[in-house]
């Protein structure tokens, strides 16, 4: 699209990962996407592992003039703030970041709100009163969702044990499969994750066991196993990112902890709806009860 | 839980994680044999993955597993060519075969299933269970009632035990990667022989690959081998360039890992890095234990100019 | 000098053709080949900014593992695990950088490098103690110990080492004077130096010196040069080891006190792996091993400007460069079998 | 004619090795090669075995001919050759090197069978389960001639087939050899020993560098001829030096008991070695003499027992091309790890340094006065023809200037005036006061070298009375109830 500009307001992210994970990267890149086709704006990405090539990449668009760059992890604070004091005219947003700090802003998603109230079905539903959770790395957030999906189980049953596993890795997905099968093994009959890619082996683990039933993350993933999935804690990123876009490109954005729970809508408890009738009506109520009470904590 | 239960559980996952690592190893003892180290098997492997889940979706899953093979085996192909065909470094030709397979899979992945596209879910091969063998306490489970990747797992790895020590054609491929010249002097073709050596090893690797998709995730992910070529030729090594060998050495990696999870799930209070490292310091023990003492073949790695 | 031209040529040659025929399925594959290689030659030579902060920093580790590496090798010793020394040198050298406050930079800086150096050859005593005593193969237990490594990496920054507020998985940023200083006002730290006069003193170790020779001689007859009496393999071996492991240690403490100034999980996007192929295809030659780094660091910081700048989706960019590399190799195998028509001895005793 | 060459040429680079060459070799006849070290023989026989084309020329078989692209092509035409240096895999066992040259079957025990029934008939016994690495040089070398004809060959070239072998053994061999050619085939053989080319050829051809010299029947030669065709004149032998009286003792072992590969080894030796003096080892491989001079040598550890030897010492292997030198390095890198840091050319304190400079004058001076034939000091040495390879080897040893030699088979492979110099060599560095320590396995040698004559039997080393002459010699190495190499 050609625009009458000086200089055309344009849009980059970077990821830590593969954006076909179909989840935590893909939903960042769906996002610049819909800033891309809503906005009208030249976009661009990059994939970068390491903290040296983090770094570099950031450092890289704000020197060609990106107007607007998404650090997508924690792991882009130190580098973002590295770099911003030599480029102020970027804007970094940086997902899951921790502080703002000149022109480098978080943006917090509290997926473990919605990963509570998957822990309370999962609390509600399990016969053998064990649940599982499968973590990637344990960064800040995984840790987050890993606490919060017990605390969920133990609010609607205190009796619930739980076990968490790591895989120090996002991409292995045999290994995942793995992992729920030991926790399956220990007596897990609800599992939750936290592993990107290689949860994809969580979901065939659960589609392999009779009474096994699993929760998605970051995307509504309940496609992945429909018999088995009876919610997904999720995550509406290209919203997010387009709502901080629009900001950025009218010029009105502040620099702010922008923070997205259950009341915005960004954060969102989806359930399988196929699978509604093994949640028993009285414990649905107890979730959207909880639901509505942190909207009410978090609202305006 | 019955502990017997418990311990018999984990003893059908060692075999399940062991199957694809044993295939891949058994194919990269063939090539070492001959006198070639092929890092590119990372690669076969990957696009055996690919491949497998392709053929899976297209026409089921022995169309799946066939068109994994047929992918390892053009992978390995393209190692055979730069490796053995033009004679460069064997090891830098590995490394750069497995990197463009990343890529390649990755984009032809995308090409069929979409960017962002997942939700590829495939049937998986489900265990058939072996009458009265399967019913054999602790270990029946574990041996006799696996996907058919196992069963030919357990036919490959003496096959190619077979080949190599009971046959001409692997007394060949044996010479050339002890000596070539001495090979050469008794009329064996050294390139010929490594080639196809390479090219078995790289079906044996796409068969891994289909094995990670069609037996265990039912879908394929980027990177989604995530180092088992490299673990398979650890394996070779501790294995001593011996099938039967790699094939125990599978198992025991196998035990390993599945032991680690299975300790993670128990809820233990040690740092859960401690239990990543357990696959490899067992291996390392094992090695020191006099296990891992053998001899490469003489001339591998070496390339023919 | 006239043949080396005419193997240069057909190198060249070689090389073109794998090019275009790169060039040609990037375009099948429904991309904009020249603008893909334009990037990809921006990104690693286009600016003195990305030549330095892009290509020479990442060729920093590269060198001086691959140096490592040959060291090694030419004694006959495979050294797969610089993975697993470089992060052994990068939580030391955290550590020390994290503890050094206080101290002058003259001192926190030679502090550091040491214990990069220290900690990557102890993270090879393993190894060297395990062949020495059992004959187990460095192959295999270097390579082990690099996912040992990768956990104990993760365990320190989520545990001993994890940064104050306990929340992120990395250490504590190192203290200023523990940081290397920037050479000619750029993001290229003063690691380049250092590994530049690394491989000046092992170009003259390999070339001039006793000890490298009996090296040398160990790696290409090791039963002649045991016989002769001039070499303890064992000994020689061993040296030889801890050296490389030391290198690789020095690399990872480079990382973290010129790049990254923290410890973090995955500082390391296979350094150690990609330096094997540096010190190979340089034919272990400590100033060839200086050109092939940059090569390799090239085609690395190129890739991020193929994603960046023409849109090329990551997993196509390792396609590139997994392709350029093996063109590379195909144009060094055709030059250098133009070069050596001296013929090999076609049947000579040696077994 | 089963076999012909006709206008064969080959280079290497700047070595023109073989020039307009012409060979025949007829059904029913042996055809004797003769020429000294790097006339081009080996070369020849390559050509002829498919395993280096030639640059010009042509290869006919049965008067058709014939472009082999690799040595198969060669034994499909009925061509088996005996290399020069071992071709076996070492990692093999004996069998499977049989089984590998000749297109055997491997199931073991079957090809354990065929194996033992071949070597029966050939009597030629080695056993089929050993490792061929833990062969000896002449075991090694009958493996070689046992492959040759178990492939069935019609034609034999044999590339200096006996150089390692007991005057027994050959005798054996060329026994072999004339039912060969009594069944109707035809036979190449080199060697370096007149008398054998004159006992057992039909028809002989010298080459000198790369070239025909001379080509007729056994009839029409004498060993004068030869000599004179095969050097382009007379050998010229050093006078031998006077042995030095009452040196120091240099040597002295006293009980000395030494572990040997597969249990045998050294049972019982005491000796004592002066300056000046030449000690000649007479002995059947595997009775214990290896392990004598590798003790000496200081390379095994003496089990048990008493040995002294002053230093420095210098060592000449058997095995030239793995244990003497490394073939792909240079002549000059070769001689500079053979001579060690106590060299000129090795300087400085703490880090010591080479100067290549010097050493490659040096090694260029080395190869002029041993007449080391090569593409110069930078070649490697494994582009040298095998003599060369030997001449370099002693000619280093010496260079360290060892107060004890200890030597091995040292003239194995050379041509007769490369012989007479070595052991010209070997009695001036006793009478410049080494003491000198040497096993050969041919008899003859041992006679002409030694001052003083040790006989290994059975793991057991005792001196030979002076003056003993070749018959009883060889009785006392094998008669006196010492175990035989088989
Ligand atoms: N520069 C060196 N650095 C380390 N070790 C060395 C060095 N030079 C020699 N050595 C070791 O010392 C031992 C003896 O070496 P060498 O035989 O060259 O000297 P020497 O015994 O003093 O002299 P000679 O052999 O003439 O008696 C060898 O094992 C060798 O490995
Ligand atoms: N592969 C090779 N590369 C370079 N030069 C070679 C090669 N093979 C042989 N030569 C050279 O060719 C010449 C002839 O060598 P060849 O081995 O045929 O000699 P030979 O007559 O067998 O000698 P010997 O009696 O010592 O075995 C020598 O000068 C040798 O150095
Ligand atoms: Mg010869
Ligand atoms: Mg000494």
């Amino acid at each position: 699209t050609a625009r009458e500009a000086p200089a055309p307001f344009r849009v980059a992210l970077v990821t830590p990962g593969s954006i076909a994970d179909a989840a935590w990267n893909s939903g960042a890149f769906t996002g610049l996407n819909w800033i891309h086709d809503s906005l009208g704006v030249p976009v661009s990405h990059v994939e970068a592992r390491t903290p040296a090539e983090q770094e570099e990449a950031l450092r890289t668009y704000a020197e060609q003039g990106y107007n607007l760059v998404f650090g997508h992890g924690f792991e882009f604070q130190g580098p973002a703030e590295r770099v911003s004091t030599e480029y102020p005219g970027a804007v970094f947003i940086i997902t899951s970041g921790e502080r703002v700090q000149g022109n480098v802003a978080p943006l917090i998603f509290r997926l473990h709100e919605a990963s509570y109230l998957a822990g309370m079905v999962a609390g509600g539903v399990t016969k053998s009163g064990m649940i599982g959770f499968v973590g990637g790395v344990e960064l800040p957030p995984v840790r987050e969702a890993s606490e919060a999906w017990v605390a969920g189980a133990r609010a609607v049953n205190p009796q619930v044990r739980s076990r968490t596993t790591y895989l120090n890795n996002w991409d292995d997905a045999a290994l995942g499969r793995e992992a729920a099968r030991a926790l399956i093994r220990v007596g897990a009959d609800m599992l939750h994750h936290n592993a990107d890619a290689a949860a994809i082996g969580v979901f065939q683990a659960a589609r392999e066991t009779q009474g096994v039933y699993v929760f998605g993350a970051n995307a509504d993933q309940a496609a992945l196993a429909p018999a088995q999935v009876l919610g997904s804690a999720v995550i509406d990123l290209p919203r997010a990112f387009l709502l901080v876009a629009r900001e950025v490109q009218g010029g009105t954005f502040v620099p702010r902890v922008e923070s997205f729970g259950l009341a915005s809508g960004v954060v969102q408890y989806v359930p399988n709806h196929a699978l509604d009738s093994l949640v028993p009506a009285a414990l649905a109520a107890r979730v959207r009860a909880a639901e509505d009470s942190i909207r009410q904590q978090d609202g305006p | 839980m019955d502990p017997m239960a418990v311990a018999g559980d984990v003893l059908v996952a060692a075999v399940g994680i062991a199957t694809p690592l044993a295939l891949a190893a058994t194919g990269e003892v063939l090539a070492e044999r001959s006198g070639v180290v092929n890092l590119g098997i990372e690669g076969a492997m990957l696009f055996g993955a690919l491949g497998g889940a392709i053929g899976a979706t297209v026409a089921g899953s022995a169309t799946g597993l066939g068109v994994g093979i047929l992918a390892g085996v053009l992978v390995a192909a393209l190692f055979a060519a730069v490796a053995i065909g033009a004679g460069a470094d064997q090891i830098i030709t590995g490394t750069a075969v497995t990197l463009a397979s990343v890529g390649l899979t990755g984009t032809i992945y995308r090409q069929f299933y979409g960017p962002a596209g997942v939700g590829l879910s495939l049937p998986t091969l489900s265990p058939i269970p072996i009458p009265f063998l399967a019913d054999l306490p602790l270990i029946g489970d574990a041996l006799f009632a696996q996907p058919v990747t196992t069963y030919l797992m357990y036919i490959l790895v003496p096959l190619v035990w077979y080949l190599l020590f009971r046959t001409r054609p692997g007394l060949a491929v044996r010479a050339v990667g002890e000596d070539p010249t001495a090979a050469r002097a008794a009329g064996v073709s050294v390139r010929l022989t490594r080639a196809w050596a390479v090219l078995a090893g790289g079906a044996l690797a796409g068969l891994a690959g289909a094995t990670l998709v069609l037996a265990q995730v039912g879908t394929f992910t980027e990177r989604m081998t995530a180092g088992r070529g490299f673990i398979a030729i650890a394996i070779v090594v501790l294995g001593r360039w011996n099938p039967v060998g790699a094939g125990l050495a599978a198992l025991l990696f196998g035990l390993a890992t599945a032991l680690q999870f299975a300790l993670q799930a128990a809820g233990l209070d040690v740092p859960y890095q401690f239990f990543l490292m357990l696959p490899y310091l067992l291996t390392l023990f094992a090695l020191a234990g006099a296990v891992g003492r053998g001899q490469a073949p003489a001339a591998l790695g070496k390339s023919e100019g | 000098m006239r043949s080396n031209l005419r193997a240069l040529g057909i190198g060249a040659a070689a090389l073109l053709i794998g090019l275009f025929l790169l060039a040609v399925g990037l375009e099948l594959a429904g991309y904009d080949a020249g603008a893909a290689l334009a990037a990809l030659w921006d990104g690693a030579f286009g600016s003195w900014r990305a030549f330095t902060g892009a290509t020479l920093v990442r060729a920093v580790p590269l060198i001086l593992i691959g140096l490592g590496f040959a060291l090694a090798l030419r004694g006959g010793a495979l050294n797969i695990g610089a993975e697993g020394q470089f992060y052994a040198g990068a939580i030391a050298a955290a550590w020390v950088g994290v503890h050094a406050g206080g101290w002058p930079a003259w001192v926190a800086l030679p502090a550091v490098a040491l214990a990069g150096l220290a900690a990557g050859a102890l993270w090879m005593l393993l190894p060297v103690i395990l062949k020495l005593r059992f004959g187990v193969l460095e192959v295999i237990t270097t390579l082990l110990l690099n996912f040992v490594a990768e956990a104990l990496v993760s365990f320190m920054v989520q545990g001993p080492m994890q940064e104050p507020s306990g929340i992120y998985p990395q250490s504590a940023p190192i203290v200023e004077a523990a940081r290397l200083p920037f050479l000619f006002g750029s993001r290229l730290h003063a690691g380049f130096v250092v590994a530049l006069l690394v491989a000046l003193a092992l170009a003259w170790v390999f070339a001039r010196t006793w000890w490298g020779f009996r090296l040398r001689a160990l790696g290409e007859g090791p039963r002649a040069a045991e016989v002769s009496g001039r070499v303890r393999a064992g000994r020689m071996l061993a040296v030889a080891l801890l050296w490389s492991g030391a290198l690789a240690g020095l690399a990872g403490a480079f990382e973290v006190s010129g790049v990254s100034y923290a410890l973090y999980q995955n500082l390391s996007p296979g350094y150690g792996f990609t330096a094997i192929g540096v010190a190979l295809l340089a034919r272990l030659r400590p100033s060839a091993i200086v050109l092939t780094g940059v090569v390799f660091a090239a085609l690395e910081a190129g890739a991020g400007a193929m994603q960046r700048d023409a849109g090329i989706p990551a997993v196509a960019v390792y396609v590139v460069e997994g392709v350029v590399i093996l063109v590379l190799l195909l144009g060094d195998a055709a030059a250098r079998r133009q070069a050596s028509r001296r013929a090999v001895p076609v049947v000579d005793g040696s077994p | 004619m089963l076999l012909t060459l006709t206008g064969i040429s080959k280079s290497f680079g700047a070595v023109q090795a073989l020039r307009d060459v012409d060979l025949a070799v007829a059904a029913g006849e042996v055809h004797a090669v003769l020429g000294e070290n790097g006339a081009g023989k080996s070369t020849l026989m390559h050509i002829a075995d498919g395993l280096l084309p030639p640059d010009t020329g042509t290869v006919a078989v049965d008067g058709r001919p014939v472009r082999f692209r690799s040595a198969r092509d060669a034994r499909g035409h009925g061509i088996g050759m005996v290399h020069q240096h071992s071709t076996a895999v070492p990692a093999f066992s004996v069998m499977e090197n049989i089984a590998l040259a000749a297109g055997w079957a491997v199931a073991p025990t079957r090809l354990r069978r065929r194996v033992e029934a071949l070597t029966e008939r050939l009597a030629l016994p080695l056993d089929p389960s050993l490792p061929a690495s833990t062969l000896s040089v002449s075991l090694k070398q009958r493996l070689e001639i046992i492959k040759a004809l178990a492939a069935e060959a019609r034609v034999l070239l044999l590339d200096e087939p006996t150089a390692v072998l007991a005057p027994a053994e050959s005798e054996e061999l060329f026994r072999f050899v004339r039912r060969f050619t009594q069944g109707g085939g035809g036979v190449a053989l080199i060697t370096h020993k007149l008398e054998e080319a004159l006992a057992v050829a039909d028809r002989i051809t010298v080459l000198r560098r790369g070239a025909v010299v001379l080509s007729s029947p056994r009839s029409e030669v004498t060993a004068e001829g030869l000599t004179t065709a095969m050097i382009g004149g007379s050998l010229v032998v050093a006078p031998p030096a006077v042995p030095l009286r009452d040196g120091p003792v240099l040597v002295q072992c006293e009980g000395l008991e030494v572990r040997g590969d597969g249990g045998r080894g050294l049972r019982q030796a005491s000796c004592t070695i002066r300056g000046g003096e030449l000690v000649a080892v007479a002995g059947v491989e595997g009775n214990g003499q290896r392990e004598l001079l590798r003790a000496v040598a200081g390379l095994t550890r003496p089990f048990r027992g008493l040995l002294e030897v002053a230093r420095p010492v210098a060592f000449v292997p058997e095995d030239r091309t793995t244990e003497g030198l490394i073939p792909s390095m240079t002549l000059t890198e070769n001689v500079v790890l053979g001579v060690g840091r106590a060299a000129s050319w090795v300087t400085g304190r703490g880090v010591r340094r080479v100067d290549w400079s010097a050493a490659r004058q040096r090694t260029a001076e080395l190869a002029d006065r041993f007449d080391v034939r090569s593409d110069g000091t930078e070649a490697t040495a494994g582009s040298l023809s095998g003599g060369n390879q030997q001449k370099l080897l002693v000619a280093r040893a010496l260079e360290r200037r060892p107060r004890v030699l200890v030597a091995e088979n040292p003239t194995r492979g050379l041509d007769l005036q490369a012989t007479a110099e070595v052991h010209g060599r070997l009695h001036a560095a006793a009478a410049a006061g080494a003491a000198v320590l040497v096993y050969s396995n041919d008899l003859d040698e041992v006679l002409v070298l030694g001052d003083r004559v040790l006989v290994a039997a059975g793991g057991v080393i005792t001196e030979a009375p002076a003056g003993i002459d070749r018959v009883r010699l060889g009785a006392m190495i094998l008669g006196q109830g010492g175990p035989d190499a088989e």
